[in-house]
């Protein structure tokens, strides 16, 4: 199941801080909820993972991020993420296009297009939700994108500081969310 | 389709079954009718480590008014509020609502408690609980507490019960004299979730004027929606040919809805505008009657 | 795998007792372990209506409860329709009316069937199709389950009046 | 001549109740998951996400390593046997477990056996499966583009076209066209969808090695057919394989194919030596046996300015998805689709149909229908309404003027069917006075003007059924006959049994009361067993309303050898020639001396303690009945629709069917099929559709989003029928229980058509869906 999300927000920063930021997958993992670089395998692929604990469920998707494009110049970026469950049920992957603008007033436009897609049987059960869940991670992201690039601004408390606080993700994993919504009346 | 294995708990009381859900915390899941956890269970989207059962513990399971206030225990049965001949006269909303609720077989079990704290913006009780203007009573590790209506549901799947909190009891204030309310939704088959529905519910003054009126919006948005904007263009005035479309135009503006196999957003949109008129058309005629 | 637990239930008037998993559902208990087969499974999503019996009295789709949670219960399945040799009216209406054709989902419809009618005694066509709207049949239509059903309201409501009379 | 029979020998034309219906009603059906043998163990099927992906590994060992599991079969451990592909029934070859890649979500990838259901459910989670996934084809339009994924690398023609088929005179029918006055044109896709059963598919396999034996209880509507496939691919000798077909929770076709949960659970009992059991979810069974129709059609008609139809164009288009395993008559690729010139008198035609591979579900099965006749009649009841907006002409009354007249038939049509009898405007007649048809014009003219939505929605479908006759018809060679046989016992009471296999037609009680037709015997002494492939004959099973028109004749043809020695033994007991008996149902009389009779109770006990020097001992007789030709039922169907523009809901308020399947055995199973078979058709027309997303995930693949009408979406069926027997069928019968499938569809969509008509909309496809309804009238700027 396909489908495309386009946002454009703002930030005060300005937009050199924020391409380091964005060009560096470690730390953009940092601001998707429930994601983990684990390794990075070459110059421009990562492994990593979302676990997502939820109540009574746990969600495992493995996987790699691989950087496709990286044009400093224009300020954009490719990014394709893709993720296995781990129980082997399908696979969830996003192609994200991102792009800079600077602001007038110094702060930084952020413009991006997401290609998510779910396969297996999330896709063949939940597609009523899965429109929602998307939405509600690619804003918790937004808002975490934001939130640490501001943190970062603040002398003493480096972009690590984001990775290691990493919090246990809210109610909001893919997995859990399009799961709890398949079946009508009362739990 | 055979669901994973789990520790089974039967609490008798609610202190019990608080402290297990303190003890297991995310590992635990309370099953109350389970008419949606239990097939989650057996695609095995869901897992949790202990059901904690509480279909067991004794005085969860009422309709009656009292205080000023109609409360329904959390455990009430659908088919049990579909019984009511208190429900069926003086709430007819609710009565609509819950008719159109799964089956017969699935509203026997189905519980009115499970249907709000599932937190699912398809579900059906959500907003009528809104245009009723409910409040939930969330019993947790230290006491009760009510929670406005409003407040209450969160995100898509997401309410503001708090972990240990068990949805206790629903209260609905005893609608005055002139109140009216109704549910219209519409589903592809019976037992479907709806494709959108609207719940509406008028108190008119002596004149006819709309005094109060609450309007809920099922499965247009990552969560149950309350339609601010049409109650407030309603409220003090009476309701002729030309406002009500108004009204309703207003209500499709504040849907949400994705684009599903149930149709695209913008049908949903236009269905929310029609059967927010058919709802508060009826609604004022019973608050008329 | 889960502690087993002991599952005591009273089926069509009769003791059952045995240990379950609790994950066992009550559909693989009542077919599985009391080996009564007549309750059917049609659907994995709650939604055919073949495996309804009557829980405490009232009709549930029994894929979508645990074993454990009838404890101590009271169930009713298409076998306890017969009573001493004679068949239920619901029976007989569903033979007279031609109200079955594969047979699948006819002891679930049964149930329904059941359960409607002792809630209403005297229902109307619509009645009738909303009584039985968690029930899927695939082969007739449900045209003539709606006969069937007449059929035996008419016939239990001249057996009541048979018994007033006699009274 | 039909001779009238008692009711209490019921025979032809009683409506009388079901034999077989006292054991379902007490919920003492035997369905196979009812079937419980010792040392049985269970097997669940591992299956692929993935809609297309190589295959990089299948890792078994955690799954062995769970208490209770018993075995873990791939792929490459069936390749060993060379086991893992087998033969579908369209000569192509399906994967049993998949080896190389998957080409279909939930595609079969592993088969685990364990000692109970919820073991192997927790064992098969414990698979794991490395895929890679590879581009998917989900669009048949696309599937012959050059740059399309080449779905079948085990083929040598390397591109996803599986046939071309044609049929009719192309030259011909384009130069009609080139000077026709008129031209009608639909573009109609019929969706793919799925029979659903209420009873999945499943199978109990006992390999007993002591005995050498396998012994197949399964849900099977060909039992035979599935025994002789058994043997030609497992190599196991036909003599030790059984198949049975215990009681059958509807098929609709579902259960004609071989599906690799079979050949799992028999390799399974071969490997292990005990029974195994495998039941499919509802989930598996929609998700990958055997759909349905798939068919992108467009169909063109030309005509002349009167009105007259003078050519018949069709061009299809067929997604087979993975696998073509479309089961139908083997020389047919698209089935009977040919019969697409309907009910009407097309001078000329032309047919072509081709079909590729897709990211899919393999199937293309025969969903309540013999063989793709319910495209073909959609097709032609849609483009005749569409020709008659063209020609501003009244639907029904362009169909009167162009039917085949009575009088012509035998009728050979356009594209090469001879059919058998029929009388398309007495069928019409009846249907549009019982429903009022003017007067519904009339109320529709009034309500158009209040800006009110009605619609009337008529079809005339003619359909062909009864596969054989057996120079034309086979399956995988076999020829398409059926059989019977009887024996009558010397108490006079008889036990038949039939090639076919009820799945709730009710053959119980109508073959017995063919044989109490035939013989006088009452059909309820009369046992019928079918699907025990032991003791039946051999046959080629109950689908295509092939029943009644192949094995119902082989009864009476059976029926009528014993007839004949039950004569040489009457003119015995009466001492006199057999020249001067006659016979009515139940006895053999002296002409004109009633009095002096014997029974066919009085004759059977002869037969086995009197009978004549020189006769053999025994009543009893088999027919193996290779039809002349297929039988053609029809019928008109009228639907009244009301729309609700607000929400683009469609209300059936009537339904009026007028069915004519020549001389009926039993009229309440007649009028229970037409019930059922309208309620099939009503949830095609609006609800029912298996769809793929553009990853080729199935939507549609739980009874959540698959939707079958309830009690209350079905409207009140009207019923009436026509009588217009088959000439060459032993006792003038057609086959019905598809009819009202076949031609439903299109009076459901007319009507809607019909209702919208007037702002210009000439099509909707199916399923139409309140949401679609709606898109048309905001488009056309009446709602929104």
């Amino acid at each position: 199941m396909a489908l495309k999300i386009e946002k454009t927000f703002q930030i005060e920063e300005p937009v050199d801080k924020v391409w380091a930021f964005l060009s560096d997958p470690r730390k953009v993992a940092t601001c998707v909820p429930g994601a983990q670089i684990t390794e990075q395998v070459d110059e421009k692929t990562y492994r990593g993972a979302i676990s997502v604990k939820v109540g009574p469920s746990v969600t495992n998707y493995k996987g790699e991020v691989q950087i496709l494009r990286l044009d400093a110049q224009n300020h954009e970026i490719e990014i394709l993420g893709k993720g296995q469950d781990v129980r082997g049920r399908g696979n969830a992957s996003m192609k994200m296009t991102g792009k800079l603008s600077p602001l007038p007033a110094g702060g930084t436009e952020v413009t991006s297009i997401s290609e998510v897609n779910v396969v297996g049987i999330l896709a063949q059960m939940g597609s009523r939700v899965i429109a929602e869940v998307s939405n509600i991670m690619f804003d918790a992201f937004t808002k975490n994108f934001q939130e640490r690039l501001k943190a970062s601004a603040v002398p003493g408390a480096g972009d690590q500081a984001g990775v290691d606080e990493l919090k246990p993700v809210q109610a909001t994993s893919v997995a859990w969310q399009a799961a709890k919504g398949l079946f009508r009346g009362s739990s | 389709m055979i669901p994973p294995s789990f520790e089974y708990f039967q609490p008798s009381t609610i202190p019990e079954a608080i402290a297990l859900l303190e003890e297991y915390g995310d590992e635990a899941k309370i099953l109350s009718g389970g008419q949606s956890l239990i097939p989650m269970l057996k695609l095995r989207l869901a897992r949790p480590a202990y059901l904690i059962d509480i279909n067991r513990i004794a005085g969860l399971s009422y309709i009656k008014e009292d205080g000023g206030f109609l409360k329904i225990g959390g455990l009430t049965r659908e088919g049990e509020l579909e019984a009511s001949p208190l429900i069926a006269a003086k709430y007819p909303i609710i009565l609509d609502t819950t008719r159109v609720i799964a089956d017969p077989q699935v509203r026997n079990l189905a519980t009115v408690g499970g249907n709000l704290a599932h937190g699912d913006p398809a579900n059906d009780h959500p907003a009528t609980m809104l245009a009723l203007g409910a409040q939930i009573v969330a019993t947790g590790p230290r006491g009760a507490r009510t929670i406005r209506i409003e407040d209450f549901f969160l995100s898509l799947f997401s309410t503001a019960l708090e972990p240990g909190e068990i949805l206790t009891e629903i209260r609905i204030p005893i609608p005055p004299p002139r109140s009216g309310g109704s549910y219209f939704k519409l589903e592809r088959k019976v037992g479907d979730f709806a494709t959108a529905a609207v719940a509406a519910q008028v108190t008119v003054d002596d004149k006819g004027a709309v005094q109060n009126v609450g309007v809920g919006l099922t499965n247009v948005g990552p969560k149950p929606l309350k339609a601010g904007k049409a109650e407030a263009l309603l409220r003090g005035k009476k309701v002729d040919a030309a406002l009500l479309p108004q009204a309703a135009q207003l209500a499709a503006d504040e849907a949400q809805p994705s684009s599903d196999l149930r149709g695209p957003a913008e049908y949903k949109k236009a269905l929310v505008k029609e059967l927010a008129k058919r709802a508060l058309s009826r609604a004022l005629e019973r608050a008329r009657s | 795998m889960a502690k087993k637990q002991m599952v005591r239930v009273r089926v069509n008037g009769r003791e059952r007792q045995a240990e379950v998993e609790p994950r066992l559902l009550l559909v693989h208990f009542i077919r599985e372990v009391l080996q009564l087969t007549g309750t059917h499974i049609g659907c994995d999503t709650s939604h055919c209506g073949a495996c309804t019996v009557l829980l405490n009295g009232k009709t549930v789709k029994s894929c979508t409860v645990f074993a454990v949670q009838a404890d101590g219960g009271e169930l009713f399945t298409v076998e306890g329709l017969i009573k001493d040799g004679q068949l239920h009216p619901l029976q007989e209406g569903f033979k007279e009316e031609h109200g079955l054709q594969c047979g699948f989902c006819t002891p679930g419809m049964l149930m329904s069937c059941f359960s409607l009618l002792e809630h209403n005694p005297n229902p109307s066509e619509e009645d009738i199709r909303w009584g039985i709207s968690g029930n899927l049949c695939r082969c007739t239509g449900y045209q003539n389950i709606v006969r069937a059903v007449q059929f035996a309201a008419g016939k239990l409501s001249h057996e009541k009046k048979a018994q007033g009379a006699l009274k | 001549m039909i001779h009238k029979t008692s009711p209490e020998i019921g025979g032809m034309g009683h409506p009388i109740k079901r034999k077989e219906d006292l054991r379902f009603i007490q919920g003492k059906g035997n369905y196979v998951d009812d079937v419980r043998l010792p040392g049985m163990v269970y097997g669940q099927l591992v299956r692929s996400p993935y809609a297309h992906a190589r295959i990089k590994g299948v890792h078994t060992e955690n799954a062995k390593k769970l208490p209770g599991v018993l075995a873990v079969i791939t792929g490459e451990d069936l390749a060993k046997a060379n086991l893992a592909w087998m033969p579908t029934l369209s000569y192509d070859k399906q994967m049993v477990l998949a080896t190389g890649k998957v080409l279909f979500q939930s595609q079969e990838v592993a088969f685990v056996v364990a000692e109970d259901r919820y073991t192997a459910a927790d064992a098969a989670e414990l698979v794991e499966v490395e895929y890679e996934e590879l581009p998917v084809l989900v669009d048949p339009h696309k599937a012959l583009d050059s740059g399309a994924p080449i779905l079948r690398e085990d083929r040598e023609q390397k591109n996803n076209h599986i046939f071309h088929w044609e049929v009719g005179d192309r030259q011909a029918t384009d130069e009609v066209f080139q000077k026709a006055a008129v031209r009608a044109k639909v573009n109609a896709f019929f969706p793919r969808c799925h029979p659903a059963p209420l009873e999945t598919c499943g199978c109990v396999a006992d390999f007993n090695r002591a005995t050498g034996r396998l012994t197949v209880y399964m849900t099977s509507q060909a039992p035979h057919a599935h025994r002789t496939v058994f043997a030609l691919v497992g190599g196991i000798p036909e003599n030790n394989i059984r198949v049975v077909s215990p009681d059958i929770g509807g098929g609709f076709g579902n259960k004609v194919p071989v599906y690799p949960g079979y050949v799992c659970a028999i390799v399974a009992s071969l490997t292990l030596g005990v029974p195994v059991k495998w039941i499919e979810t509802r989930s598996e069974n929609l998700q990958s046996t055997g759909f349905a129709r798939d068919y992108h059609m467009t169909a063109e008609i030309a005509a002349d300015s009167q009105g007259k139809m003078r050519a018949l164009r069709v061009k299809t288009l067929a997604d087979h998805g993975a696998f073509n395993a479309a089961a139908q008559p083997t020389k047919f690729p698209a089935g009977l689709f040919s019969i697409c010139t309907g009910s009407y008198d097309f001078p000329t035609a032309f047919c072509e149909v081709d079909g590729v591979y897709t990211n899919k579900a393999p199937g293309g099965i025969a969903y309540r229908c013999s063989f793709r006749v319910t495209e073909a009649a959609y097709l032609i009841e849609r483009v005749v309404d569409v020709l008659a907006l063209e020609l501003k002409m009244d639907p029904a009354e362009l169909r009167r003027k162009n039917f085949v007249p009575a009088e012509r038939f035998p009728y050979k049509c356009a594209l090469g069917w001879t059919y058998d009898s029929g009388d398309y405007d007495a069928a019409m007649k009846l249907a549009l006075d019982k429903i009022g048809y003017q007067q519904l014009r009339k109320e529709q003219a009034e309500k158009r003007k209040k800006g009110e939505l009605m619609g009337i929605g008529i079809s005339s479908f003619t359909e062909i059924v009864g596969a054989g006759p057996a120079h034309t018809f086979d399956i995988l060679g076999i020829k398409m006959f059926d059989s019977a046989e009887i024996r009558i016992h010397p108490t006079g009471k008889a036990i038949c049994r039939m090639g076919t296999k009820s799945q709730g037609q009710g053959h119980e009680t109508t073959y017995a009361q063919i044989v109490a037709q035939e013989l006088g015997i009452p059909a309820a002494d009369v046992t019928v067993e079918e699907g025990d492939t032991d003791t039946a004959p051999y046959g080629l099973g109950t689908y295509a309303s092939r029943s009644t028109p192949t094995s119902g004749a082989a009864t009476a043809m059976a029926a009528r050898k014993i007839r004949d020695k039950a004569k040489k033994i009457a003119a015995h007991l009466l001492e006199c020639s057999e020249a001067d008996l006659e016979w009515e149902p139940g006895k053999f009389y002296v002409k004109g001396t009633p009095s002096k009779a014997k029974t066919i109770q009085e004759i059977a006990f002869a037969a086995y303690t009197n009978m004549p020097a020189g006769l053999e001992a025994g009543l009893e007789a088999v027919d193996y009945y290779d039809p002349p030709n297929l039988t053609f039922p029809f019928g008109t169907y009228i639907c009244v629709v009301d729309i609700d523009q607000g929400t683009g809901e469609v209300k059936v308020r009537r339904f009026l069917a007028v069915d004519d399947c020549g001389n009926i055995i039993n009229p309440m199973i007649v009028e229970g099929q037409i019930h059922g078979g309208l309620t099939e058709g009503l949830g095609i027309a609006f609800m029912q559709q298996i769809d793929y997303d553009e990853s080729g995930n199935v939507q549609g693949g739980s009874f959540m989003d698959y939707l079958l009408p309830t009690a209350v979406e079905t409207p009140h069926w009207e019923t009436d029928k026509t009588c217009t027997p088959s000439p060459h069928h032993p006792f003038g019968a057609k086959g019905v229980g598809e009819s009202p499938n076949v031609g439903s569809p299109a009076a459901f969509v007319n009507a809607v058509v019909d209702a919208l008509s007037h702002l210009g909309v000439r099509h909707i496809d199916m399923p139409v869906t309140p949401w679609k309804v709606w898109s048309v009238l905001k488009e056309k700027g009446v709602t929104g």
